[in-house]
This record gives structure tokens, C-alpha cells and sequence, in this order.
């Protein structure tokens, strides 16, 4: 059985968590001034950034399990660098579906910590269904226009340029990398609920050559790639749980009221034990939807692929806001403050939703996924009358 | 629910509702939607309360003697009731229902003439001085001290969770008189102070969603005089305790729900999705009506209980319910404005009122408040005794102490 | 205000709270023999059976308010005669739709306790929705032919009648009373969830004169009548939450475990709190709709009448169904035994449940149900900037 | 899960498939999805121990000497997994998974001999002795007295809950030997009893789904040879406790659950809704999505936890994680198949068991165990120590023991 780390992936998560314990501070207010921030580039030089991408782009080719245990360590701080959104989505779309140029320009830049990319794809009337995206790229002459509006770009305020996904025609999303500065582009930037950084995007009128698309970022690649981004969202969330689980067992046992620390009561008790229930269901699911990721990449079948990622980030998702929640409660007057770094935790499992939909919306995508052959198993030889 | 009213109740319905057209300006009421805080900012709180009490509709929990109303409990449910869903702000209760009624119920004749007036037309802003850092729930834990000397007290200690302290000028505050070894519920007492007096400094705590409402206050050899001790020293506790029955029954909070409710509704309905809006979403629409029974329970339950206590009944640990149940269904319809929102969620601003905030904001003014509400909201099941004691509360009511 | 009863709903309390202590008995095995069996009588003989049905029929022409306080009273029991198909539904259905000769020939049999009539309108495929209603009611000549399957006819083994839903035509379903007898009818009897007794009924080229009809049931009648019957549903299920809390309460504190009461687990005394809280709601949320209810029989509002009694069939049926496995739950092993009376609470709630439909369906209607309208305060005078 | 295994472990599943095509008849597998008690009559659960047996795959957690079969814990949650989700009866447990150990670490050679064979073969049918009606998750409070008489032991008393009583031919008993003032954990210990001994009589038990599954049984002067004592006198709480650890990790249940899921999914698709069937209403689509999930993480929470065994690792308090979890989650199962019911809720058959039933009933097979099961699951979260007994377990494993 490969349920345990590799001694590869057993160096990475220490060497993550040594990191995260020295280097990660909690977010409050604007956490990285440009790409080029300090701990982006210690990032960099550990070479995370590079970890996941293709050799033959200077990665090092690691997959998403190897991306998961970084994403671990990294939600246990919490850091709140954009790791997600540039690497793991826009180094994802680039790999999977730029052409050798874009590769060439960007990915080794990316790796480096030289330059920042960030996927625009949200939109404020589709949420977080790609599959309704309004903004339009019409055909002109051998190149595009592009127009639409764009909400919610995570570090979009720091990027030197976005991926923008765009209805190309009825049944076509298309995938631009649009440079800042371009001209019909407008950012907008904002601060983020999780203390870091973010923009919207207008977009009128805005030329492209055919170059700025992705050639091979179709929607099939996006979902993997997506897939890929859901659970390493999940992995950043069990992390934050663990710090929760441990930070509030701590609390309540130091502080006293009515004579007793408060973990003497018993209601508390088991609300702790619910805590640490969710956590190891969430960091179960979450291996196992690593495993039918990886198992994906040899059937090709993307239909349970994205089944499972939808699975793990709807259980892991209202999992991380509830002990989030949780853990404030019990950390009572103190918990509602930002003068603990509790409340951190819980804007940045919001910054999750608001970045890859809520897990509200991951369970509704699981049931519409259920297929005929589903729950129907294989191998059960039993009749039963009446039926 | 106005069917179940007599036709003189909806006869002072109306007039509330024409008041409140006439009175209630845009301006304040967006100012109060846009308001993210438990209580609204003294501009706008404070603003409210000098309207109302201008019509004489300030206090309408006092006796007539002292400048209430004299409604009936049930017109007192109306009033609370459709000034909140009319988006009104809520009134600081500090000096209203807080030490007003223990000054009437403690105070000296001259502590009553002085204070009474001055409260009811606003003169004085106040803030409590209750909590400490190592007294929550557990508020006969404190020990901010108050020692005699002369005619004055000195007090040395330090205040937390004092809701607008930066705004008030006056504080009225529980402190330690008794020595070391007196009971500790026997050695507090209740002190009106001058937040002006030398040696009081404030230093302000955020909230969970970046706004400025409470404050950590310390006390470095303040002095008050002792005239200004609220009954007899050592009687803190008791005049603690009678203020808490004193709200027995006494929150009306079905009223601002539905006025959240309303506001999500609006929400929804203006966040387009695909062809239509959010309210199509059948997952949507369930949660809304999830909510909306959930109030539609407590609306009632408010009326049965000011039906009981205007027969003289006794509606026990109601108010327990009703505080936990409010909280619950508030945290429920911060969740459902978070869920619309979709990505809008990852907005946040840190200017704070947001009413006084950028002329030009990433978001409207429907969606602009849901996050941070939904961030301070937590609070709601913590402050004014955390669920977990309203919980303990009713169970002793239901099973007695059984150990 | 008017939220206080009336002495002789006060009376009628009392009276009946008196009756169900001595004669209310655990529904075990089945309950009535014969619609004559003796604690159905002695119900007739208290008039309240004729209690809601009209005068004209030779009732008391109560309402729905007296209907509740019967119910409440009953719950308590739990007394399973079937007061709620027979005299709330059929009763109410004849009286609101029934010719003359219909209303003379069976209210005042129904009112004395001499006759059953109960309603068959779930279909399996229909489930409680009547408007999938799959029976036929075809016309021939002046009569008509009814071919369908009708299940779950509560109390339908022991009546000498049923009022059959079937579908005139696409958009007219119509009510035929149709005698035990008939040719073509074939009921099939089995006890029920509640210890009571139903049947299904198969109906096969049944001919029927058009003097079978029930002229004035419309599905509007029939929507009223639902309502009323949903309302007293729910009244039942606050007498019945009461015993239950009052019974868990007692229960815990004499049972010892550990060395001290159940009832001193900060998790039991917390679990019984929440029990008492869903109690008090589902008495506040009932009582709201029954005024809702005599509200709409002044305005006519049938939408806003059938929402609020969804909004307390949804709220009390969840409640009801929480607070009895909870009950059952916290009673431990005797509570999962047919020794204790506790589960035949639930099953009598499992049983309200498949007569009128679940808690679920009742939310769902709910938010079906929301106008356009609703939601928007009517006196409201705000003006809110950017929306 | 099958991705995280290795090619043997494929292999091994797939003989094991193989061996159930063969041998697993559609009639046990009938009367295994009819079964509305927790574990089926020995008329379907004791003619699978049979087969198993037969093929040496009776004990897979017994050591090889004894008649194990030497697998690894993942080749065990294959088999456990692979046998419930073809709908393969249960194994009565009394046997197999409790006295059996407890003789193979603390019985003489000729209780091992006897015993031990007998277990395996299915040839004695045993029932537990452990609660009584005044203990239920307090064990050690109990009060069935054995005092010595010579060489034999004088029961009086009474058990409770005892699993078919009414079946089996052997009891194993915790009884009190100690006298009045030993300390209550010291004064217990393990006997054998053959259940045709003169003073034993059954009362049986009908749970709330109708199901005659377990019993009260009485013991008057019923007398036992010492020689059928498990240890030493007053050994039997240790001999408890160490059972208890035995099967911390045992419990394997997420093939039960998805054979459970996947018949529930059968009977939404065969229950019809308009033109359509039940799993297309969007809220039964999505209860099932939500059961489905807690499904996928319990799986992989028994293979992580079998991953941790296999590598010496201690996994914990799991057992009680795995055992709330599988509770929780079946009965939101049960509550799921109630709703498909809709009406059909209403049906009720006394008959047990249902296999053997009425040749032609009310509903089909797939509709007909719903309403019997979702009753019966209510004990769930009961039996085996209630769900607030495992959160206090896992509480005290995080948290130590704080007052």
C-alpha cells in the first residue's frame, strides 16, 4: 500500500513546516509588496515553485501529492502567498495548454519567483461555473477581442499578467495570457479577505494577437487542472485545521472560568472531539482523492476525477469553515478579535471559497455528476425479488 | 403576524409606520445597513436617539414617571419591531436599558435627577465597565480594585470588551471594594465614572471583522467620588444580578432578523447567475426558507411571551431561547450572504464605518457589509452569555442541578 | 391580542387532556376494531368529532384553533384513532365540497362516530403531491370510470368509504366517494408504522355515477382542507414533543450511571436544553400558522394561508422527528426496545410523516412557494445606494 | 480505493471476488438485504460461518495456529470489505471476534482444545453475558452474583441485551465473585456457561423495529463448574479491558455502508416521481451526495488506519472515530431510504424475519427492510458504547483528563 509519504515527500513536509514555523506569520493587511516579496523568493529558492512544473519547463515534474504536502505545511501557518492561484492553477493551465512560446516566457519566470501569474476566471454572474463565463473573445482578422468583466482575481493586484478564460463561441471557453498594460485592460485592485491581495478586471475592447491563447487550455484541460487547484485547496485546509484542533486544546485548557479551565466541561469536550473527527475525515478524503487523481492520469477518466475532487473539497470545505468556526467559539471574546490569530484562519478558508466556489456548491456539482452506472456495483451477484 | 392584533394595536402600528416615513431618512437607514458593527456608530445611533426622543418614543421600557411611554408590552413589540425592520438604527442600550433602570431602581434622589434626564435625551454617552481579560462568562472573577481613600475611591485595574468606551463620557462599572478575604460576589461594587478623569487610558480592539467597537480601558489610581457609588459598597453584584432579570424577556429581536432577511433577499435577487439570479438556485432557495421559518418561530415566540407577561405570567428561561435562537439564525443568514456573494467574497475593505468609506467601493451597498458582518457575527454567540451558558441555563430551569 | 385561549378552548383542554390520561394507551398492535371501537365512540360521544364540521351537518362549526387544541391534547396519547383522515380531511372535504346528499348521508355517520370515510390520495408516484396524481377518471355517458393505484390509506382497512383523488382531465383532479363494495375497488389492508391499521387500494374500471363526485372539491378545497389537516399535524406533534421532553427529562434523573444521574452530563442536560427549544418553537410556529390560516379566511390569500402552513409542517415535522430520537437516544438501550412507549412516539410521527409528507417536501414547497413579491417589506423606506 | 493498492493485493481481491460469485447464493444474499436486526439469523449468518469455514476463511484475525489466515490488515479490509459489499451476511462476532481471543490468551490448554476447534466450525453458538438492566455503558456496576459452592459457581441474577440468547448454546459472563467491600473492578470474573443449565430462563427483548434479536436472561441458582472460569477470580474486568483493546481498529465497516448506499441508490431509481424516478429530485440527489462523501472518508480512514497497524504505528482512539462515524452515517442512510418511502412509510409488517415472510407483501424487496432498519438503527449509536461515551473517549485522548 502507498498510503505513506515517500522519504521524498517526508523531507518536503519537514522542511515546509520548519519553514512555515520560522517564516509564516499570520496575514493581517497586505502580505506581499510585488512578486518579488521576500518570502515569495524563499519560496522560490526552496524550490517549491518549481516543484510541480515539467522538467522540460525547469520544473522538477512532482505531481499534485507532492503539491498537497507543501500545501499542508503551508495552511498550518497559515501563509497566504499566492501558491495556489499562480503555480498550481496558472502554472498548471501554462503547462497544460500554452504553447512553447508562453511556456518559455513564463514558466521558468514563474519557477523563479521572478514574475507572477494568475488565472481571471471568476465572473460575478457565473461564479464559479467556468462553464457560464460571459466575458466574449470575437474573431478578428487572425487575432481576438476580448470584452467582459472579471471579479475576484487572487493576487491579480501583483501579477504581470492574467490568464483570462473567454467564450470563444457557443461551446468554446479559450484561455488568454494578457499582459498588464495591455491596452483595454483595466485592473482593479483590492485588499483580500485573507490579508493578502486581489483585482477585478475590465475588459473593453482589449486586441489580441492569436498568440495570447492558450492553444491547448481547453475546458477538459482547465477542469484537470482545477481538480488539481480543489485539492490542494483541501490540503492547505486540513493543515489549518491541525493549528486549529491544537491551538484551541491549548486555549481551553489554560484558561479558567468558574474555577476550572474550560476544557472541563464536557459540552466542550466533545465539540473538540468533533473538531479532530473533521480533521482526520478531511485528511482522509483528501488522500483518497490524491489517489483518484493519480489513478485519472492512467484511465483518463475525467468524469470520477473531478467527482472525487468535488467530493473532497465539499467535505473538506464545510469541514475547515466549521472547526473555523468552532475554534473562535471556544476561544470565546478572545476568538472575535484580531488580536489572536484564530480569526486569520477563518478569513483564509473564506478566501478558499471565494476563490474556488464553496462547498455548498462542490456538493451540488458531486450529485449532478452521478452518472447511470454509479453506486451500481460490479461485482454483486445478488437478485433480489420484486425489483 | 399582525392578525393576531386587536384593532387598537394596529391603529398605533400605523402611526409608527407614518413616524417612520416621515422621520427615518435614507441616510440613516443606509447608514444602518451598511453598518457592520453590533451597535451602530454615535452618529448615526445617537442621531436616532435625539429623533425619538424629541417625539418622546426614547424609552419606551421606563416608567411614565421618569419620560417612558406607557405603551403595552405588545405595543412595545410593535415599536421594536417595526422600527427594526424599517432598518432603523439600533439605539446604544448602555444608558437606556442598562444604567438607567438600575439608577431608578438604586439610585439616590439626586443621582436620579441628575442622571435620568441627561439619558434619556442623550446628554450622556455611556459605556460599561463589566468584563475584564480574566472574567468572561465568569464576571465575579473580577478584580479591578477600588480602595477607599476619603471621600473618593481609587480604582487600579483594567476593563475589557467596553463596547464604544472611545465614544462615551461616562462609564458605570462593577469593581472590587471588599478585602482579600470578603465573598467574592460581596466585595463588588457599581461606580458611575467620568471617562475624562485622570488616568484612564483606552486601547482599542478590532474585530474579527476589522471594526473599532470594544476597547481593553485601564485604571491607573482613578479617582471617583464616592457619590458616585450606586447603592451601598458591596451591593455590585446584586445590582448586577437585578439588572440581568430586569432584561428577562426584554430582547425583541425578530424584528431586525426579518430586516436581514429582506436585505438577503434583495441580494439575491440582484446577484445575477447564468439567465437569472441566485434566488432561482434551488439550493438557495431552500436555505432561504430555512431561515425564514426559523424566524417566523421566533417571531411568534416573542408575541407569546409579551402575551404571558402582560397576564402576569412568568415565561422562564425565555429569554435564554430567544437570545440563543437569535444568534443561531443570524450566524445562518451571515453564512447564506456569504454564499451569495460567490468569489465577491474575497472583497474586503478596511475603512470603517463603510458608510463613510470610498465614494467609489469594489462592491454595492447590498453586497459591501455581508462579509464583515459575517465575520463579526461570531461574536453573537459569545457576548451576553455565550450559547453554551444559555444552554446551561435552560437545563438547570428543565432538570434542576443534578449532580 | 388573541394569543391566549378562549375559556372554552381552555375547556376543552382540560377535558380532553383528561380523557387521553386515562384512556390514551401506548398504540401497540391495532388499535380500533371496526370504526365503533370504544375509545372512538366515547370521542364521538365528547362531540369532538363533530367538533370542526359544520352546523348545518349537524356539527359545532369550530375551527381549526379547536381542531389544534384536540390534537395537542391527543399527542400527548399517543392516541392514533384516526381523528386526522377521518374527521380533519374526509370531514373536511365533504363539508367543503360535497353535494347535499353526500354531506346528509355521511357527516353526521362521521360526527357519531358510526362511519369512517378517510381520503385516498397518495400514489407511489405521486408521492404526497397531488398534482402528479396518475388515477384516471375517465367520463362515460353520465358516469365515470376510475382505473389507478391509490397506497398508504391511513385507517382505510376499517372505513366503510374513501374519497379517491383522480384526474378528470390535464388540469381538473377531482374527489369521488367511493363505497367499500364497489365493484372493481380491492383494498389491500396492513397495519401501519403507528400500530394503527391502512390499506392500498386497487381500482380497475371502477363505474362510478356522477353522484359519486364530490361537486365543490377542487383542488383549491382540497388545498385548504390540507392545510388544516398539516396544522393539526403539528399540534399533534407539540403534544407529542412535550411527553417526550417531560419523559427524557424524568428518565435521566433517576437513571445512574458512573455513579451519578445521566441528567448530570453536561451533554445530556445541554441535548435536552435544544429539545425544549425545538418544543417551544413548534408551539410558537404552529400557533402562528393557525392564525395565518383564519387569517386567509378573510383574505383569501390561498398562497400565503399554504405557505404557512409548509413553513410549520417543515419546522414542526423536523423538530418532531429530532426530539423523539433524541428522546429514544437518551433513554439508551430501553429506549430501543418496544418495553418503553418512547419509540411509539416516533413511529407515530414516521406515520404523520408518510400521511402528509415530510418535513423535506414541506421546506421545498416552501421555497417553491416564494413570490416574487415576498420578501420585500411593504413599508419600508430605505434607499440603498448601487443596487 | 483500489488505486492505493498494490498488484498483489489486486490479485488477492480478485480471488476473493471470485470465491463469492461462486459461493455467495442470490438467497443469502436475499435474506442478508432483508435482515432488519443487526446481525441475521443464524439460519443465513451461521450457514455462511459454514462456508467460510470450509474455504479457512472463518477467522481472519485469529493467529495461523489457531486456524487464522495469515493475512495482512490490508488483505483483511479487502476481505471484510469485499464480503459486505456483495451483501454477504455477518458473522455472529460473539465467537469469533470475542470469546475466542479471550480463550486464546487467558484459557487453560483444555479450555484452548475444547474450545477453540469448536468456534471455528461454528459448532457452539455463543451469546454475551455483560450488561445487566441497572448497567448498561457502566459494565462494572454490575450485580449477577456467583458465589463459590465447592467446585461449582451458584449464579443468581440477571443480564441484559443479550444478543440471541435464544439461539446459542454457550454464554461467556462477567458475574461478581468478589465479596461485599472487594473494590467493584477486582470483584468481577469471566465464566462459561452452557446455556441448557437448569435456572436459566430467556425472556426476549422485541427492539423498536420489531426484531427479536436480543433477550433478558435470568439466572436462578444456576450452577457453572469452576474449571469453566477464564482466569484467575476477579481477573474478569482485566479480561474485559483487554478484549475492548483487541478490537480497537477492528471494526471494519465501509463495505457494509457502500452495499447499504448502493441498494438505497437501487431504490430511488426504482421509485418512480412524476416521468421520472426519485434520484432525480435535486434534494434526494444531494442527500445522497452528502452520505456518499462521509462514505469516501470513512474507506479511506479505515485503510489509513490499516496502513498505520501494518507499519506498527499507533493509530489511537480511531476505533471510536470509526464507530461514531458508521453509526452516524447509517442512520442518515436509514433517515434517506424513510424519505424515498414517502407513503409507503406507512406499511408495516410484525412478521421477522422478513426473508421468511409473506409470499406476497405490501412492498418490494428493496422498499420493504427501509422502515425496520431506519428503527432499529436508532440503537446504533448505543450499543458498543454510546456515541457520547466514544466522544468522551476521544476527548480524553485529546485533551487528558482536566477538573
Amino acid at each position: 500500500m502507498n498510503l505513506q509519504l515517500t522519504s521524498e515527500q517526508q523531507m518536503l513536509r519537514e522542511s515546509a513546516a520548519r519553514w512555515v514555523a520560522e517564516r509564516g506569520r499570520p496575514a493581517q493587511g497586505a502580505v506581499t509588496v510585488g512578486p518579488v516579496g521576500a518570502r515569495w523568493r524563499e519560496m522560490a529558492d526552496m524550490g517549491w515553485l518549481a516543484m510541480t512544473l515539467p522538467e522540460r519547463d525547469g520544473g522538477l515534474g512532482q505531481g499534485v501529492a507532492e503539491a498537497c504536502v507543501l500545501a499542508e505545511a503551508l495552511g498550518a501557518g497559515p501563509v497566504v502567498e499566492p501558491y495556489l492561484p499562480a503555480v498550481v492553477l496558472a502554472g498548471g493551465l501554462l503547462a497544460a495548454g500554452g504553447s512553447d512560446a508562453q511556456r518559455q516566457r513564463w514558466l521558468a519566470a514563474l519557477a523563479s519567483g521572478e514574475t507572477l501569474v494568475v488565472p481571471a476566471t471568476s465572473e460575478r454572474a457565473a461564479g464559479h461555473d467556468i462553464g457560464l463565463t460571459a466575458t466574449r473573445a470575437a474573431r478578428q482578422g487572425t487575432g481576438w477581442v476580448l470584452d467582459g468583466d472579471k471579479t475576484a482575481v487572487a493576487a491579480g493586484d501583483i501579477a504581470q499578467a492574467w490568464i483570462v478564460a473567454a467564450r470563444a463561441d457557443e461551446s468554446t471557453i479559450a484561455f488568454f495570457l494578457i499582459e498588464r498594460g495591455t491596452a483595454g485592460v483595466t485592473p482593479r485592485d483590492f485588499p483580500s479577505i485573507d490579508g493578502a491581495g486581489a483585482c477585478a478586471l475590465s475588459l473593453r475592447g482589449v486586441r489580441l494577437d492569436d498568440s495570447a491563447r492558450l492553444p491547448g487550455a481547453t475546458r477538459a484541460a482547465f477542469g484537470q487542472v482545477n481538480d488539481q487547484a480543489l485539492l490542494v485547496a483541501c490540503a492547505e485546509s486540513v493543515g489549518a485545521m491541525d493549528t486549529l484542533v491544537k491551538a484551541t486544546v491549548e486555549y481551553t485548557k489554560q484558561r479558567i472560568q468558574f474555577g476550572r479551565p474550560l476544557a472541563a466541561n464536557q459540552v466542550l469536550r466533545h465539540r473538540m472531539a468533533d473538531m479532530s473527527i473533521a480533521t482526520e475525515e478531511a485528511r482522509s478524503i483528501t488522500l483518497g482523492a490524491i489517489l483518484a487523481l493519480q489513478d485519472a492520469e492512467g484511465s483518463g477518466n475525467a468524469l470520477a476525477r473531478t467527482r472525487a475532487a468535488a467530493a473532497a473539497r465539499a467535505k473538506v470545505g464545510m469541514a475547515a469553515r466549521r472547526v473555523a468556526e468552532e475554534a473562535v467559539q471556544l476561544h470565546g471574546g478572545m476568538g472575535v478579535t484580531e488580536e489572536l490569530t484564530i480569526g486569520v484562519y477563518l478569513r483564509r478558508q473564506m478566501a478558499l471559497d471565494a476563490m474556488l466556489g464553496p462547498a455548498e456548491w462542490h456538493l451540488r456539482r458531486h450529485a449532478q455528476l452521478r452518472g447511470a452506472r454509479d453506486g451500481g456495483s460490479e461485482d454483486r451477484n445478488v437478485s433480489l425479488a420484486g425489483t | 403576524m399582525y392578525r393576531s392584533l386587536e384593532p387598537e394595536d394596529i391603529a398605533f402600528r400605523d402611526e409608527v409606520r407614518a413616524f417612520l416615513r416621515e422621520h427615518l431618512s435614507p441616510k440613516l437607514s443606509r447608514a444602518t445597513h451598511l453598518t457592520t458593527s453590533v451597535f451602530p456608530e454615535p452618529e448615526i445611533g445617537h442621531a436616532w436617539h435625539r429623533i425619538l426622543w424629541q417625539q418622546g418614543w426614547v424609552a419606551p421600557g421606563w416608567p411614565v414617571e421618569y419620560g417612558g411611554t406607557g405603551w403595552s408590552l405588545v405595543q412595545r413589540w410593535i415599536f421594536a419591531t417595526e422600527t427594526a425592520r424599517a432598518g432603523a438604527p439600533a439605539l446604544s442600550p448602555m444608558g437606556l436599558k442598562m444604567v438607567g433602570p438600575v439608577i431608578m431602581r438604586f439610585g439616590s434622589p439626586e443621582q436620579k435627577a441628575h442622571y435620568l434626564p441627561r439619558i434619556l435625551a442623550g446628554d450622556d454617552y455611556w459605556c460599561q465597565g463589566y468584563s475584564e481579560p480574566g472574567s468572561g462568562s465568569d464576571l465575579a472573577s473580577l478584580q479591578t480594585r477600588a480602595v477607599r481613600d476619603g471621600e473618593h475611591y481609587v480604582i487600579n485595574g483594567t476593563k475589557t470588551w467596553t463596547t464604544h468606551a472611545h465614544h462615551a463620557n461616562r462609564m458605570f462599572a462593577l469593581v472590587r471594594t471588599g478585602s482579600e478575604d470578603t465573598p467574592r460576589h460581596r466585595g463588588i461594587s457599581f461606580l458611575l465614572l467620568d471617562m475624562q478623569s485622570p488616568g484612564i487610558t483606552i486601547r482599542p480592539i478590532r474585530t474579527i471583522g476589522s471594526d473599532h467597537e470594544v476597547n481593553q480601558v485601564f485604571f491607573d489610581d482613578v479617582r471617583v467620588p464616592v457619590a458616585q457609588r450606586i447603592g451601598e459598597e458591596g451591593q455590585g453584584w446584586a445590582i448586577a444580578k437585578y439588572l440581568l432579570e430586569f432584561e428577562r424577556g426584554g430582547s425583541l429581536n425578530s424584528g431586525g432578523l426579518r430586516c436581514h432577511l429582506e436585505e438577503l433577499l434583495r441580494l439575491a435577487r440582484h446577484t445575477p447567475r447564468g439567465d437569472g439570479c441566485m434566488l432561482d438556485d434551488p439550493d438557495i432557495a431552500l436555505a432561504f426558507s430555512q431561515v425564514e421559518i426559523d424566524i417566523d418561530a421566533l417571531e411568534m415566540t416573542e408575541l407569546r411571551v409579551m402575551a404571558s407577561l402582560q397576564t402576569g405570567q412568568n415565561p422562564g428561561a425565555v429569554s435564554s431561547l430567544m437570545k440563543l435562537r437569535w444568534s443561531e439564525i443570524e450566524q445562518a443568514m451571515t453564512h447564506l450572504g456569504v454564499r451569495l456573494l460567490g468569489p465577491d467574497a474575497l472583497v474586503w475593505e478596511h475603512t470603517r464605518p463603510l458608510f463613510a468609506a470610498d465614494a467609489r467601493p469594489v462592491l454595492d451597498d447590498l453586497a459591501r457589509p455581508v462579509t464583515p458582518k459575517h465575520l463579526n457575527a461570531r461574536a453573537f454567540t459569545i457576548f451576553g452569555g455565550t450559547s453554551e451558558i444559555q444552554r446551561d441555563i435552560i437545563a438547570r430551569e428543565l432538570l434542576g442541578t443534578v449532580y
